[in-house]
């Protein structure tokens, strides 16, 4: 089984303030992923705001580049040189899908253009008859089809819409990678439902793998494969899915669990905060300088100080 | 506090760099002139009297020698460089030996003065009318004014400044139409001199504040529209938050970082309303210098009066690159 | 001081758009009639674009041009003193605002003012209704500031300089620190993570038990809806098209919309497949004659396409819009693994 | 009386309206201000703000009209200039009894100091003129002054000849003291002449002077107390504002205004007037506005050709356009102005009239139109009425004596004869190629009017040509020889007196450069003719005085219509207008043309003695 | 785009008054390629003349006929005016977006060059220029130097506009696409930059005429070129507003403004117009 993507000990800081300053901002902190070519999964990345969930999603498209550590797709580097051919033969098989879908497409310009573009330029297609028949593949993997968005500006569409054409822009490419940062967060509940199903069938069907960037466990626990949890930049417990869910062992996974609202106790009005999750996860922050992953089996590791 | 040092270090540096290649162009500029001061100054002295053409060419070959036209380009570049950086921009030709910095430095409190007192008036006129008008967008008047603004906008600043002499000096003689101040009264810091200079200066700034207010008015009523969408404006609307807060800590103070850089940009351009203005309404200041400069081939003079100009906008655009981070809080510096 | 705080009754209100010669109303807000109880949480819920946030204006009489009311009425009752958002003049509500009536904006970002210290925003917005000075005004603030477990620094702060949850609570301190009857609340948990999203309701939900506050407040997560509402009327296309206690809806919903809706939800343990609601959500330009949801719902019977259903008790302060309340179940009830009731075509 | 020291308190003063009068500079604000050394070449002083009218003085004055009594003022000088009989020497006697404003007295020393000074000094002014010139000078007595020149020089007395301008006696007892004459700026200036300095405006706008308690012991006091207790001198650079002010009464001489604006206010103000009482107004200056041939270049250089240009021309239209008929035509080389009409164009008049031009096939015409001028008047009749001169003798010395006829077909002959054709798209030169230049002529006012005018006739005529407006026309365009055709002018006269030396000189061929060079002023035309050498050579050896002069003008002229280097086309009329609102006396055409009323002339100071405060003559 | 424009003349007021304004002047200065009068002809007409049937600008003191010279003057100050506005627009929108796109060094670099460029002091450049060229300064030089002069500060605009837009996840979704920087720059960003573009450009022409009138009243220009500036010299030059002939100066500026009260009502409406989102928004429909 050969690595599909392989993200190595790879950490990021920003700079703050000035040239001068030595102020650095730890964004993403030594992350260890490997996804494997011949298993297309649905890889879940949860964890706090500002935990360096976009940074590490950047990192993998090429848009940033490590600090240290490197990310290999297919055992090349990513992200070498800008503009060149390697980099075109990434950005086909890696491609993002965006958190707003009303933003993911210029508002002033008709959606079909963004598909067309990708086929031409990651399937070398020319003909009109080509591309458009790349199009329509693309659209109705996503349950639209060419019909439905020609000539169509980004306000004539719904959200639900927006977002499957966004998906199947990057189906257009026959993309082997999705990255998906919250791809949901914007989209009401009744949406949600189709793109998540989406992403699932596609995984299912055409062998997809995608990375899914989410704040909502609900639907992480739902369609994820792997989970990775991050707190501050750092990696806190990782592992399949439904185990990490259903059993959380790292203190911050665990509030994040108890965090989440359930309908479960409808009207009870159940909002007490995790008053002693929210302080252990304090402290494992705070000695999580030294601490490291411990393997539980199964692929489920978690980290501890020491 | 350290990074906000080094980043004023950094433009400072890019100042000096402006300003090196602002005043090489000037020099440049001044050198390729193809009117000679030394004939300028001929054509004065011998113009009007009998002189004989023997006579003329030996002062011909003394004013060369004097102007150092003798020396080549490049040297005078060099000697301009090495008495810039000693803070001296040479003699004036045209007005031999005197330095070009002491006629510059005579004519520009009355440029700076007319200038910043009515861009700043205009500015803050026409912000602050452009501003109501962006938020009470259905006032008649303002609606009114936007229209005259727009109607005047266009007139070319010459056409404003002589309708005024015409209107003020000629049809109802009230104001005086040219000169800096009255000529009773003696240049000292006396109340009287002071009120006459305020006087005699009335009708060139209001010329300048009708021609560059609508241009601002129009600017902040756009920039305003789009202000006044936003959901902070609308938020404070709805909290009831007083009428003026809104439209002066939320709308207007908003809006304001833009036109700011504008209005360096416009104070460091000075001097094309200056030329104008002066020879409008007589009015003492740098752009009859610089006329009197050109017109006499006088590349001493030009030149002092174009690094004037180049370090102004350079320091303009200096001050608002400092200022833009404290007058918007979410500027990063660095 | 009984009687509901707040009678909605027939209220329309909509978009109407006259340009290149083509007149267009979208109904916003068709013909909604609600009441809401002292002390009570009311929460609204619906698709996107399903005239939420259209609702949330008219009652904060927020309406600005193109929408408009064109029908019905609203009526707050602050103790005896009567007044209609959609008819009372700039100066009533005005006399209103933030001393009975607080409005929290959708978007945490940006409803603040980026160039003014939060110190500054406060106020701004709470200093003349709290009708305080000096050491008596900053005591109440920090006061305030405290029971919403902010730190005193973030009034020296500027809103960019804080982190999401901070802002939002600075917005819900803002508008609960005059202590209003009424609190008006727009999706105010959007994009919070998920520690921050509990932190952040639980907050607002003990500021109004102490004050004994109405909110009123929309979201379109199901789950929030499930902890912090009493009642809850869910919107489709402009109507409101069932009411109900919260356990009720989530447990005995009498519409097939918001039937759907609960089941979408997904759980932690549950991995049983969540089906999609099919279809477009309806134009309100243009919206389909009869039930607005019978294009897509799996109910509908050819009744439905003519005929609006009213909305009418079918329970205890149960109210729903549906030819065939009777006949809807659940799809999966939440919580009860393993229970599937499918619903009965 | 106290100039602009450091650190004096400021008195308010005021300049009560009926004390002081006001003129116009026509020089823009100087550009140093505060500098009154006259004497150092382009230091930036005013020369016109007053300060060479009022307070500088030099040995005589030619007057370029009629003058007090006679053109010729024995200033500075107790009589005229004196030579030894190969003009190696010349004596001075000085007037006794003159004093500085400082209360030193005037004496030899001063004019030796003046010129050694310059002499010693290159950069100065006069410092070339006189060293080129002067061997050396001595002080005979303390009113005797004795130069020995270096070669024999009839007209060394014209550097301190004023005719606008001349060589002003510096003060030396200011200036032994100074060390850097050169940097000197002579503030507050110490003068000869009646008056002294107020105050002035830093920014040179305006100068005030104030009558000397002193004045009886000036040069001036010879021909009468000054009028005004205050002068003051305004720079208005534009015209508008000039007639604005003088509406509102805060102007009492324009030195300049455009012909509308001159009608205008004349029309509109009673108290306003000009030169001459009614239409065209203007007075016309010792300067001639002419055409100008670049003659080193073909086919200019062609006598047929300059003459076939010259009759080509309608002198009407182009009075029309440039004076709106207010033009004093002159067909000769000689500025219709002082007493030039009385030398040479009344007595020429009939020579005029019977010159014959021969058109080189054998023909021969009479060019000459002595009705040019009544034609004009008639025109400009319909809306000037009245105001317009009817008798022959006004007429002539208010539109000119006569011009050349419009004759084209005699100037298609003339062309035809120097192998130019005339083609479908008009003429063509002896190459084959279309025959077209371009007219360099002024920016603006009445010669930019004229040279446009001129440019479109001969355009109209099957020759194309562009007018140039040029700002640098006499600063590099003339003197480089940059040009095809210019209008401008490189005649100047003394105006009161009929000698040609003021500009003649330099029109010798010794100074005629070769194309490309720097032509010394004034020979323009770069013409050179051993004709023309002959004149100025015996005018040199001629006295100023000698009758011989005048004959050997009208030889000028009389070489100058034959071959036509230049086309001598009116005098350059200024439109002065002067307001009797507050003073009285000014010169008049019709009454008493005793100066002329231009104020930046030097000469203009014998105006102050003749003002009075209006109403007050009548009084008396 | 024809129906386009028929439904904005139909239903737009502002474009409607914009349009006929802007046409009124195009024909107006297109009627000098027919004028009886070479414009630099002088005394062909009575000079003097108030406006009146014969005369319907008047004339001026000059003997021209003002219908037909100001017909040669808004020709020339237009194309002048359009030609410096469209290079300089072109210049600062190449700057512009690619320094603000770019961002990095390559903004550095460009945003050094414009800060030179805002400092630059034009006037004396200008006169040089015409000092050295004089009457091989004919409006397109001057056009083209004032083009080079007049591009820097509105190239700063145009930056800080690009810089929002290159965080715009639809820039991001574009790179994806394929789509190379000029096409995303070309493409994506300039709609947003248009609304900017067509206020600097009306700024743009109104300061380069108003410069060109600076020149033309101070005499520092071709006056043998027809154009405001040169008419304003003239008309200056015979102290026509003093004088009683106004009208020689007030026509061609009522001219003006009406040229640009038209640019200004047809900028406004087509900015509208650009926002497809604005556009339904006059239409009706769902946003
Ligand atoms: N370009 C940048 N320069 C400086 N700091 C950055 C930059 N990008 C991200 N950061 C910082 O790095 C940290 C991680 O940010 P990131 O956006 O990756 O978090 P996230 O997990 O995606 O958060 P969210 O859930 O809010 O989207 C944050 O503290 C952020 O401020
Ligand atoms: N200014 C407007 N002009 C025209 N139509 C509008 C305007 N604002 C909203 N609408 C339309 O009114 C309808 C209701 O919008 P509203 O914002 O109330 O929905 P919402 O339920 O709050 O949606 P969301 O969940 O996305 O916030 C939508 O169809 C919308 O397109
Ligand atoms: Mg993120
Ligand atoms: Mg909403
Ligand atoms: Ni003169």
């Amino acid at each position: 089984m050969s690595a599909l993507l392989e993200v190595d000990a790879v950490s990021k800081s920003f700079p703050m303030g000035g040239l001068l300053s030595r102020e650095q901002i730890e964004a993403v902190v030594d992350i260890d992923v490997t996804l494997l070519q011949d298993r297309p999964e649905i890889f879940t990345i949860v964890g706090e705001s500002g935990s360096g969930k976009t940074t590490l999603a950047r990192l993998i498209l090429g848009l940033e580049t490590p600090t240290r550590g490197e990310i290999r797709h297919l055992g090349q580097p990513v992200g070498a040189g800008r503009f060149g051919a390697q980099r075109h033969a990434f950005m086909s098989a890696v491609q993002p899908v965006f958190q707003n879908p009303f933003e993911a497409f210029n508002p002033l310009k008709r959606v079909d253009r963004y598909l067309a573009s990708t086929a031409r330029a990651f399937r070398s297609l020319t003909r009109r008859a080509e591309i458009e028949a790349a199009m329509d593949a693309a659209l109705v993997d996503v349950g639209l089809s060419l019909e439905e968005i020609r000539g169509r500006y980004p306000h004539e569409l719904s959200g639900g819409q927006l977002q499957r054409a966004a998906i199947a822009r990057a189906l257009v490419c026959e993309a082997r990678i999705l990255i998906a940062d919250e791809p949901v967060s914007m989209v009401d509940a009744s949406l949600r439902m189709a793109i998540v199903n989406l992403l699932r069938r596609l995984r299912d069907d055409k062998g997809v793998t995608v990375i899914y960037i989410t704040h909502d466990l609900a639907t992480a626990y739902y369609i994820s494969d792997r989970i990775m949890i991050m707190q501050k930049g750092r990696v806190v417990e990782t592992g399949p899915a439904r185990r990490v869910l259903n059993a959380p062992q790292h203190p911050y996974s665990r509030l994040l669990k108890a965090s989440v609202l359930s309908a479960a106790d409808a009207g009870q009005g159940n909002l007490a905060p995790a008053q002693d999750l929210f302080e252990a996860s304090q402290e494992a922050l705070e000695v999580a300088r030294d601490s490291r992953m411990i393997d539980l089996g199964e692929g489920h590791s978690v980290r501890r100080a020491g | 506090m350290r990074s906000y040092a080094f980043f004023a270090l950094k433009r400072l540096i890019q100042l000096a760099v402006v300003v090196f290649a602002g005043t090489s162009a000037a020099f440049l500029v001044a050198h390729f002139s193809p009117i000679s001061p030394v004939e300028t100054i001929i054509g004065r002295v011998s113009g009007q009297s009998s002189f004989s053409p023997a006579a003329i060419e030996s002062l011909r070959a003394t004013l060369t020698e004097l102007f150092g036209f003798d020396e080549p380009l490049w040297q005078q570049y060099l000697n301009f460089w090495s008495r810039f950086i000693r803070g001296d921009l040479g003699p004036s030709l045209i007005a031999f030996p005197t330095p070009a910095m002491e006629l510059v430095m005579r004519a520009l409190p009355w440029t700076v003065g007319l200038l910043t007192v009515a861009i700043v008036l205009a500015w803050l006129l026409g912000n602050i009318l452009g501003g109501l008008a962006g938020y009470y967008q259905n006032s008649r008047l303002l609606k009114g004014f936007g229209v005259i603004a727009i109607g005047i906008q266009p007139i070319p600043y010459y056409i404003t400044a002589f309708l005024m002499v015409v209107l003020f000096g000629y049809i109802w003689p009230v104001m005086p139409i040219s000169g800096g101040f009255a000529m009773e009264i003696r240049p000292a810091w006396t109340l009287d001199f002071i009120l006459t200079v305020l006087w005699h200066a009335l009708l060139p700034a209001a010329s300048l504040v009708l021609a560059g207010i609508g241009t601002w008015f129009l600017g902040m009523r756009a920039l305003v529209s789009n202000i006044v969408t936003e959901d902070y404006v609308t938020y404070a609307e709805l909290a009831g938050v007083r009428r003026g807060t809104i439209v002066g800590g939320y709308v207007i103070r908003n809006a304001l970082v833009p036109q700011l850089t504008a209005l360096a940009m416009a104070l460091g351009g000075i001097f094309s309303g200056t030329i104008i203005t002066e020879q409008v309404f007589s009015y003492p200041g740098l752009g009859t210098l610089l006329i009197r400069a050109v017109n006499g081939g006088d590349s001493g003079l030009v030149l002092a009066v174009s690094c004037v100009a180049v370090i102004a906008v350079a320091a303009a655009i200096f001050v608002i690159d400092l200022l833009h981070p404290l007058l918007d809080p979410r500027v990063k510096v660095g | 001081m009984t009687g509901p705080i707040l009678t909605v009754e027939g209220l329309k209100a909509y978009y109407q758009i006259c340009q290149f010669g083509q007149h267009l109303e979208v109904r916003a807000v068709d013909d909604i009639s609600l009441q809401i109880e002292r002390g009570e949480v009311y929460g609204i819920a619906g698709e996107s674009s399903s005239g939420k946030t259209s609702l949330i204006k008219v009652l904060a009489a927020a309406t600005r041009p193109p929408l408009r009311v064109v029908g019905g009425s609203a009526r707050y009752d602050f103790g005896g003193k009567g007044i209609d958002p959609t008819t009372a003049s700039e100066a009533e509500i005005r006399a209103i605002r933030w001393r009975h009536l607080s409005y929290i904006m959708q978007g945490s970002m940006s409803v603040l003012n980026p160039v003014r210290r939060i110190e500054r925003t406060f106020r701004d917005f709470a200093q003349r209704p709290l009708g305080l000075s000096g050491a008596a005004y900053r005591d109440r603030i920090e006061e305030h500031l405290d029971h919403l477990r902010l730190p005193k620094s973030v009034l020296r702060a500027y809103p960019h300089e804080l982190s999401g949850g901070m802002r939002q609570r600075v917005t819900i301190g803002l508008a609960t620190v005059c202590r209003p009857d009424f609190m008006i609340a727009d999706e105010p948990t959007t994009a919070l993570d998920v520690v921050v999203q509990k932190d952040v309701l639980s907050l607002l939900r003990t500021v109004q038990q102490d004050m004994g506050a109405s909110i009123i407040f929309v979201t379109h997560d199901m789950s929030v809806h499930a902890n912090m509402a009493d009642r809850i009327g869910i919107i489709y296309a402009g109507r409101l098209v069932e009411e109900g206690p919260t356990r009720t809806l989530f447990t005995r919903s009498r519409h097939p919309y918001t039937a759907h809706l609960v089941a979408s939800l997904p759980v932690i343990g549950d991995t049983r497949p969540r089906p999609a609601l099919e279809g477009r959500p309806p134009s309100l330009a243009n919206p389909p004659r009869g039930c607005r949801f019978h294009p897509r719902c799996p109910l509908a019977i050819e009744r439905c396409a003519r005929e609006v259903p009213p909305l009418e008790a079918v329970g205890q302060r149960h109210r729903s819009a549906c030819w065939r309340a009777e006949d809807v179940r659940p799809l999966l009830i939440p919580g009860e693994t393993g229970q599937t009731a499918m619903v009965q075509a | 009386a106290i100039g602009q020291e450091e650190g004096a308190a400021p008195p308010i003063t005021e300049f009560p309206r009926d004390q002081t009068l006001i003129l116009q500079n026509p020089e823009p604000p100087a550009t140093n201000p505060p500098n009154f050394n006259i004497w150092v070449a382009g230091n930036g002083a005013g020369w016109s703000t007053g300060l060479h009218q009022l307070v500088m003085d030099t040995l005589w004055f030619i007057d370029p009209d009629e003058g007090l009594d006679g053109p010729l003022y024995n200033q500075l000088a107790a009589e005229t200039w004196q030579y030894n009989d190969d003009f190696t020497e010349m004596t001075v006697d000085l007037r006794e009894g003159i004093y500085w404003s400082d209360g030193e007295e005037f004496t030899a020393e001063d004019v030796v100091f003046t010129v050694e000074t310059q002499m010693e000094t290159p950069g100065m002014t006069w410092s070339a003129a006189f060293s080129d010139v002067v061997e050396t000078v001595e002080a005979v007595d303390d009113y005797t002054v004795r130069f020995t020149l270096q070669e024999p020089n009839s007209r060394f007395h014209a550097l301190f000849s004023v005719r606008w301008n001349g060589a002003w006696i510096m003060p030396e007892h200011v200036f032994s003291e100074v060390e850097d004459v050169m940097a000197f700026q002579f503030n507050p200036p110490v003068g000869l002449g009646p008056y002294t300095l107020h105050s002035f405006d830093p920014n040179g706008y305006w100068y005030a002077w104030e009558k000397r308690e002193d004045w009886d012991r000036t040069a001036l006091a010879e021909w009468g107390e000054p009028g005004p207790q205050y002068v003051i001198y305004r720079s208005i650079p534009t015209p508008d504002n000039r007639l604005i002010e003088m509406a509102n009464g805060n102007l009492d001489v324009i030195h300049d205004l455009t012909p509308e604006a001159t009608f205008s206010i004349i029309e509109d103000r009673e108290t306003a007037r000009g030169w001459f009482p009614g239409f065209p107004y203007a007075h016309p200056d010792p300067t001639l506005p002419m055409v100008i041939f670049n003659t080193q270049r073909a086919p200019f250089d062609d006598r047929r050709v300059r003459w076939a240009l010259a009759l080509m021309l309608d002198a009407r239209a182009i009075s029309m356009a440039s004076y709106r008929g207010a033009a004093t035509l002159s067909a000769i080389a000689m500025p219709p102005t002082g007493t030039h009409p009385d030398d040479y164009h009344a007595p020429m008049q009939d020579w005029l009239i019977d010159y014959e031009l021969d058109l080189g096939n054998g023909e021969t015409i009479q060019p000459y139109d002595p009705s040019i001028g009544s034609q004009i008047a008639e025109m400009v009749r319909p809306q000037f009425g009245e105001d317009v001169p009817t008798e022959e003798a006004a007429i002539q010395r208010a539109f000119g004596f006569g011009w050349w006829r419009q004759d084209l077909e005699a100037a298609a002959t003339l062309l035809e004869a120097a192998g130019f054709t005339e083609g479908r798209g008009g003429w063509m030169t002896p190459e084959g190629e279309p025959f077209e230049f371009e007219v360099n002529t002024f920016t603006d006012g009445v010669i930019n009017r004229m040279g446009t005018m001129i440019a479109q006739q001969w355009t109209q005529a099957g020759i194309e040509v562009t007018p140039v407006a040029d700002p640098q026309i006499f600063a590099s365009t003339l003197p480089l020889g940059d040009y095809d055709v210019a209008t401008a002018w490189s005649i100047e006269t003394w105006g009161g007196d009929p000698d040609l030396s003021y500009f003649l000189d330099s029109w010798h061929s010794d100074f005629v450069v070769e194309p490309g060079e720097r032509q010394p002023a004034r020979n323009w035309q770069r013409w050179s003719s051993p004709a023309l050498d002959g004149i100025i050579e015996e005018v040199r050896t001629t006295e100023f005085t000698d009758p011989r002069n005048l004959e050997l003008g009208r030889d000028f002229v009389r070489l100058m219509v034959d071959e036509m280097p230049v086309i001598p086309m009116m005098a350059y009329n200024v439109f002065s207008v002067y307001d009797t609102e507050y003073w009285e006396g000014f010169p008049t055409a019709e009454e008493r043309p005793y100066a002329n009323i231009v104020n930046n002339w030097a000469n203009s100071k014998y105006i102050f003695t003749q003002l009075r405060p209006a109403g007050q003559t009548e009084g008396d | 785009m024809l129906t386009t424009i028929r439904d904005l003349f139909r239903y737009n007021i502002e474009f409607r008054i914009g349009s006929i304004l802007v046409t009124v002047i195009v024909l107006y200065s297109g009627l000098s390629f027919f004028s009886p009068y070479a414009p630099e002809q002088i005394y062909v007409v009575i000079p003097d003349q108030p406006p009146s049937l014969t005369y319907w600008f008047g004339t001026n003191s000059r003997g021209q006929d003002l219908f037909w010279n100001l017909s040669f003057a808004f020709r020339n100050t237009l194309v002048f005016g359009l030609i410096v506005a469209v290079l300089s627009r072109v210049i600062s929108i190449v700057v512009g977006m690619t320094a603000g796109y770019m961002g990095g060094m390559t903004d550095r670099v460009l945003m050094f060059f414009n800060d030179i460029f805002v400092a630059l002091p034009i006037f004396p450049i200008l006169i040089l220029f015409y000092f050295v060229l004089r009457n091989d300064l004919d409006t397109y030089t001057l056009a083209l130097i004032m083009a080079c002069l007049g591009w820097a500060f509105d190239a700063r605009l145009i930056r800080s506009v690009a810089l929002g837009l290159r965080h715009r996840e639809f820039t991001r979704q574009a790179t994806f696409a394929g789509m190379g920087p000029v096409r995303i720059m070309v493409e994506e960003h300039l709609p947003y930059v248009m609304p900017i573009i067509f206020s600097t450009a009306m700024a743009n022409m109104i300061w380069s005429i108003g410069f060109e009138v600076t020149l033309g009243v101070l005499g520092f220009t071709n006056l043998n070129i027809p154009t405001i500036g040169t008419t304003l010299y003239w008309a200056n030059s015979h102290s026509a507003m003093l004088v009683g002939t106004w009208w020689w100066i007030m026509i061609p500026v009522i001219l003006i403004i009406l040229t640009f009260l038209g640019l200004f009502l047809l900028a406004v409406s087509i900015n509208e117009h650009i926002d497809p989102r604005s556009r339904l928004r006059r239409m009706g429909g769902a946003e």
